[in-house]
């Protein structure tokens, strides 16, 4: 039960995270495109269970529950959706261009699968230079419709690179819907087998499920026996980009909406952890701690400056 | 807000898609979201309804396949209209576009035609930032074999739009997001079928030719009525279609006034105002009576914070400055610092009706 | 008795040509890269035994054979490669710009894998339009590493297009192993199948093979069950591009090279053919019928005028 | 025919990535056929023997993804190469090279790195034909956050390249396939460590000012030996760097001569010479005497005949008439017709060496 707390505690921290955004971004003090992660914090918390600080995660747009997950700077989180200086690129990203080195939260970036070969570079490197981690990659299904995935994918099976792909297959790109985009036929695990990587597909609302199974790919990983797949099957709550419920627009079957609003992953968990004999105010004490930090991060962002447009010029080149 | 006798660019563009629809029924449509239920900021929808999603289609996340299909298919016989919310993400298309379409006429000795048109959305201000909000214009007016068109008018864009369709070459259609609210009156809007001008003269003027194009249109008409009342009678000419071979508008009204600025929506170095000024010196040369100027976007990326876009765009105020300085004419207080910005809507939406993130 | 006899005349005349331009190209008279297909003949002929002129193929840098197969003008070809105004593009295009549109053989260009998208959109036309025609696309191995190749497939295999596709698998790109390509777990027929093309694989130097696989493909793609493809194992003689044998160079192991050249898809017919009892003058005589076509296309080639550079700015933009 | 005393462009390439490899042992270097009998024209042999082939790799063919991998590789701290057996191909990466490459450094203020050096190379002539002769230089000189460097003589391309690699910024090495064969005494090898010019002055002269950069540097030569006998002395300067803020060379000599014709080795509308005539234009215009004028490649492709290809590419004797005619100067009998083609070889290769087909 230990771990399912800590797991519970992380996967609560990027709800509630999310949702003072959410909550927040009407105020237009937050200027840039957000993608929220409600209703996908399983897969980023299960897979970061086997993740140490070394090892170098990247992600796409949808990146927010990624860096919590992987130890990112929840201050330079907040602060970089103000455009503050003490956000994590001191305003330069915003939301889609996280980053903390320190946690081994290398990068996500706004162009859809443009970040798989870069984790796979990654892995080259640590291969190369024989160094004890590995490299992930986040993306959703939509992603492995581009040919930088299939290709990032077939060199890092080539060279038995030590990188671990996680496909956050929410049955959405925007509004479009899986079957306007692949196959009936299609299943992403088969086809990155395929390709060579060790792939199997969980219930990404489960944190369990994603945990064990990422322990496992990663442990051969780990071994050197090269690149894997894991594929979380998951639902977004809200809509694409930006803070609200959108499903009075009608492009998602409202029985498909109730039935993955019932599984929701952190009202699982919590289920799941009373069943085990928490108790109630042991996780509203969780809730309660969880608040008052991302009060003081919201508190933070916005006293701080804003950054200094006479810099705009540094940092096109190296220096 | 919208009354009987007034239409938008949004409204023009769907109008040019419908009408290009019918007109051939061999036409197809497709994009990311092109039938979704925003319908890529208003400008597809109802396309899918009109004419069934054989024609009128989503695609998956793969832009560089999906425009060697359209290309394929234009090849086949189909007349094929390709949309993408940002520019930014037809990067990946590159190959298609400059290997196969912008050469296939001419490498094939004209055997085959490519009727694909593109359009391209730019995106500006509200934390868009590096990767959406890039006009790359400059690189497909430099291949041969593409045309480019920018529109920036409401009257004009769907005649502008149709005629692209409508061509048997391959178009980029670059359109700026902060257009497509734009409104103007129906009755002003040209017909479909008359054939657009590539150089627009929007006003005329004595002292000063202004060259843009894109939204920078825009800010160049309201610098132009700035410079009137300070006593400066500039031309502003609009170069809708980027091709030099066009350009004669421009190079007349330069050997008229002598003097030139040329307002880029893109990067300032290595780019469309670079040809012009450099098409304008040969031409012109002798009639040039001070350095031909230009303003663009500085050369960096555009970055997210809105305390660090205040400067990135060039405004009405910031060409004003500039020709009045290029003329050492004293300045007013009010433009004085033409880099601030003076109305009481934040520098990073282009107007109430723009609510974010995109 | 009779089609095989068919296919041992357009593998043999394909052979013939081939050989022809090998002899000649060193006059320097051909002068643009040219890709040899010696030794892939059967491929190109088995598949073209079920296409009507109203298919449409596309193809790569290594055309000709697919070109001929399809019906396309031998006079044209040649007078291409030698830059003349008869040539099939007027000399603009060359040996890696071959078209005939008065056989069903649009195009071949010289990207790697960037033709493939271009079939696939024909294919969408044909579907569209409600044509009853199919769309077929020839590439090798090395182009099924482009995320071009995966990008077309999966959109074909989305919309069930009619489309073939034809991967000739001859083991290298240039002098490059698959080795230092594709991992070595790689089927390219399973790949096929989990993107959702019905994929099966042949020998590609037995003609009888090609054509019988290819023929069950097209039943199925003519009925509508959707896009196929058929990989076929082959091996090219020669060096990549241009006319020489390349073999003092070391880069594929002698014993593998012997494998092939005994496998030449054009002496395992002939002898088929002798053991079915077709007698050698018969065969003899088909090669002089075919030898003087040859000819008769390299003196017409010869004398043909060159085009006119004064054109040179025609045809950049549709008139 | 090679002396100890003589080396080629090709192997200074060579050279410079043997000790680049040598010298960052974190440093990597693959591309399609960098390992083969061959070795990129010979550019990458023995690379491979020397270093290993976990450093030194061929690779799929899949420029994009594999450019983003060099990208990783970079982030991660390893120093990359990429080679490119023609820049075409590499129209596949575009998204990797500007979305992420070009900008990383930027839009991460500054965190992090992208030491990555791309080496693309441009055919011509011999039926390179449309999809194998193009050189998009300008396109990379328009993105913020690339270095271009064009090089064009065997005495400086080591330090050029070495200096590439190891530069923190990721690097376009535009290199034309006719330079490699190109010779040179090894004493005027310029170190490896010695930070290269980003403007050469080739020649001095008072009376014009022709500025070109990679393969046309060498016609340009040749044509300010004819100019010479004919009694114009003109100044040949190469860009080797293409960012303007490094020419400051180029506007010293147009500031003397008052006349400027720029060279260019690509289409030649929404070019690298526009660019640098709208840059002299702003700063030198009150010493120009006449229109700078550009002489670049016609804007169609390059058809692959011989017959066609005659008129396509300048050459040193369209130079010297395109400067005289601009004088209003006689021209002598032998290059009254300077798009004929004088030498005893074929115009459509570099050099006896060359024998196809690439
Ligand atoms: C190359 C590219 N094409 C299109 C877009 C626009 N876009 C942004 S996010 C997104 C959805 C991608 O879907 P998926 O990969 O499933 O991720 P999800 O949003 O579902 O997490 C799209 C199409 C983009 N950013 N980049
Ligand atoms: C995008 C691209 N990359 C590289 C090349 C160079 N190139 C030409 S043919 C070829 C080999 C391709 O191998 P394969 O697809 O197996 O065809 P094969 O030559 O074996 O018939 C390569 C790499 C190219 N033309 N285009
Ligand atoms: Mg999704
Ligand atoms: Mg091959």
């Amino acid at each position: 039960m230990n771990s399912l707390l800590e797991h519970y505690q992380n996967m609560l921290r990027i709800r509630r995270v999310e949702e003072a955004i959410a909550a927040r971004y009407s105020e237009q003090q937050m200027r840039c495109p957000t993608h929220l992660s409600i209703g996908q914090e399983a897969a980023a918390v299960g897979v970061s269970a086997s993740l140490t600080v070394k090892d170098k995660a990247y992600s796409s747009h949808r990146a927010h529950a990624h860096y919590l997950a992987k130890g990112g700077s929840l201050d330079a989180l907040i602060a970089e959706l103000y455009g503050k200086q003490t956000g994590c690129t001191g305003g330069r990203g915003g939301s889609m261009h996280l980053t903390d080195l320190s946690a081994g939260f290398v990068a996500s970036t706004a162009i859809v699968g443009n970040s798989i070969p870069l984790a796979v570079g990654n892995a080259l490197h640590q291969q190369v230079q024989k160094l004890d981690e590995i490299s992930v990659t986040y993306f959703g299904e939509g992603a492995t419709e581009e040919g930088a995935f299939y290709e990032s994918a077939n060199f890092a099976a080539l060279r038995k690179l030590p990188v671990l792909f996680v496909c956050e297959n929410n049955r959405y790109s925007v509004y479009s819907p899986l079957s306007v985009r692949q196959p009936e036929s299609r299943s992403i695990v088969a086809l990155a087998n395929a390709i060579g990587l060790n792939a199997i597909e969980v219930d990404g609302n489960d944190v369990e499920q994603v945990a064990a199974a990422t322990a496992e790919l990663v442990k051969g990983i780990r071994n050197g026996d090269g690149p894997a797949l894991i594929e979380c099957h998951t639902y977004r709550h809200r809509e694409h980009c930006g803070p609200n419920f959108d499903d009075d627009l009608g492009y998602r079957p409202e029985d498909e909406v109730a039935h993955w609003l019932a599984r929701d992953p952190v009202t699982l968990l919590q289920q799941k952890l009373l069943d085990l004999g928490a108790s109630a105010q042991q996780l509203e004490a969780l809730d309660g701690k969880i608040g008052s930090e991302i009060a003081n991060a919201f508190e933070l962002a916005q006293v701080a400056d804003f950054p200094n447009p006479d810099d705009n010029e540094r940092f096109v080149y190296a220096e | 807000m919208q009354s009987n006798q007034t239409t938008t660019f949004a409204e023009q563009i769907n109008q040019a898609q419908h009408q290009a629809m019918q007109d051939d029924p061999a036409m197809l449509a497709f994009g990311l979201g092109i039938s979704d239920p925003k319908g890529i900021f208003g400008t597809t929808t109802g396309l899918a309804e009109s004419f069934g999603h054989e024609r009128v289609f989503d695609m998956p996340t793969a832009e560089n396949g999906m425009t060697g299909i359209g290309i394929g298919a234009a090849l086949a016989g189909s007349r094929v209209l390709m949309t993408h919310q940002r520019l930014d993400f037809f990067l990946l298309a590159m190959d298609q576009l400059v290997n196969n379409a912008a050469k296939w006429h001419y490498m094939f000795n004209g055997q085959m035609k490519v009727p694909l048109t593109i359009r391209l959305i730019i995106g500006r201000g509200w934390g868009q930032g590096p990767t959406h909000a890039q006009n790359l214009q400059s690189w497909f007016a430099h291949i041969p074999g593409l045309k480019v068109i920018t529109p920036s008018k409401t009257d004009a864009v769907a005649a502008q739009l149709y005629s692209a369709i409508m061509d048997d070459s391959p178009v980029i259609f670059i359109e700026h997001r902060w257009l497509h609210q734009q409104q103007c009156e129906t009755s002003q809007i040209k017909p479909l079928t008359l054939r657009p001008e590539p150089v627009r003269v929007h006003k005329t003027g004595a002292d000063y030719t202004i060259v843009a194009n894109s939204y920078m249109v825009l800010e160049s008409l309201i610098a132009a009525r700035k410079l009137a009342e300070l006593g400066i009678d500039a031309e502003v000419l609009e170069t809708a279609e980027l091709e030099p071979a066009c350009w004669q508008p421009v190079y007349q009204s330069v050997a008229k006034t002598g003097r030139l600025l040329v307002c880029d929506s893109a990067h300032t170095s290595f780019s469309v105002a670079a040809e012009i000024i450099s098409s304008v010196t040969e031409r012109c040369f002798g009639q040039l009576k001070q350095a031909p100027l230009r303003l663009g976007l500085p050369d960096y990326p555009e970055p997210t914070s809105i305390a660090l876009t205040k400067h990135f765009y060039p405004s009405a105020d910031s060409i004003t400055k500039k020709v009045m300085m290029s003329l050492q004419r004293e300045l007013p207080a009010s433009i004085q610092d033409a880099d601030e910005h003076h109305s009481t809507r934040p520098h990073d939406v282009p107007g109430e009706w723009f609510k974010g993130p995109f």
